[in-house]
């Protein structure tokens, strides 16, 4: 059991902010791949991850992450802060 | 340091009084304000969505980076989200150094990862319609001189 | 754009309230704020002479130069003169511009420009007696940079 | 008739803030070598060029610079501003 987060586009696309997800994933490839399963929602939503970042419990982290521990996956588009 | 993330809009001249002053080991303070931009002469307002809780991880990561590597004497960055409108100040960083070469650096260096490291992302929203703001490449170019 | 040369004191946050703000083509603001520093532990004041007339002239075409160079939307020095406590502040810059690179890079020229080429002598007051800063050389490097 | 002034350590070595000086000098080089030819207090001040900056009517100048029409001649070391 993971919670998801998804922020700014990612977020309108898919239609929630945060949901909890039951997975067997292994790293986050995987994860995107079952959410892509899903419904076209998350297909489109999923559809260039070369256009996404991901955070594993709040740090910054690449898509061959191993998800064994985490808690807490975000995903978003680059950030525009400042 | 100190870092302030909040919705309310805020002064930068208020923010700073004081900042380093009366100190005799700070020869130099600089200060950074972004205010929102409008390019297109009709942007109405500027929303910035955030991470509540990455966010203040993230800069608070940054800003400790940035006083170790320079020696800062203090460090100071505030960061709004919500709904902000043209001209308003988005955000400031403010460095305290004993050399100007240090305090410049540092406040350039916290710039280019509050940029492209902390979960901020602005929506534009005009009388059209709303649109993300894309990430610039040179933003991400920017860091690699760090 | 404002040139200011005093004697008095001068609260560096007041100066920028509202410094480049609530304009839509203005996205950084960047300060600068040289303060009395003390590295010897034992200075009891900062004297600054001047030269008047030659000083209003040089700080205005360095200014112009900086504001015709980065397109500057807005520019502010103001420089003392005369005796200072350790920990107040001697000068500011603040600059005003669409983006940060040219903001930050403005501000930067400026600081090198004032250093070595506005007419101002530094003289340091401690209990063994007085001393003229000498310039450094670094200062004179920092020029070639532009 | 040239009005010369002095800044800094230049001023605190010669004794003087300004003085009205009648001189032939061509060139800034040849007026230092008759001032230096006054007294020791000039020479003083005078002895290393190198260490002096030079201004002809408000803008820095070398020290080859004519003086030709030129009203107002400053001395001072190399300036700490900022």
């Amino acid at each position: 059991m993971v919670e998801v987060l998804y922020f700014a586009w990612v977020r309108e696309r898919i239609g929630l902010a945060r949901e909890t997800v039951q997975t067997d994933a292994a790293t986050v490839a995987d994860l995107i791949e079952q959410l892509k399963a899903r419904d076209p929602r998350y297909a489109a939503a999923f559809a260039d991850v070369a256009a996404l970042r991901v955070a594993l419990d709040q740090d910054l982290a690449d898509f061959a992450a191993p998800l064994a521990g985490v808690r807490e996956i975000a995903f978003f588009p680059p950030m525009t802060g400042g | 340091m100190r870092i302030t993330l909040q919705q309310a809009a805020f002064d930068p001249g208020q923010e700073t009084a004081g900042f380093g002053q009366g100190r005799a080991d700070v020869g130099a303070v600089v200060t950074f304000t972004g205010l929102v931009r409008d390019d297109s002469g009709k942007m109405q307002a500027l929303d910035i969505e955030h991470y509540p809780g990455m966010t203040e991880r993230a800069i608070t990561a940054i800003a400790e980076q940035a006083i170790s590597r320079w020696s800062l004497a203090d460090c100071l960055v505030i960061h709004r989200y919500g709904h902000l409108a043209v001209g308003e100040p988005i955000m400031m960083v403010a460095t305290a150094a004993r050399h100007r070469a240090d305090a410049f650096a540092a406040a350039e260096f916290l710039m280019d990862y509050l940029k492209s490291r902390a979960p901020f992302w602005k929506k534009e929203i005009g009388p059209d319609g709303e649109s993300w703001v894309a990430a610039k490449d040179s933003d991400e170019v920017a860091l690699t001189r760090w």
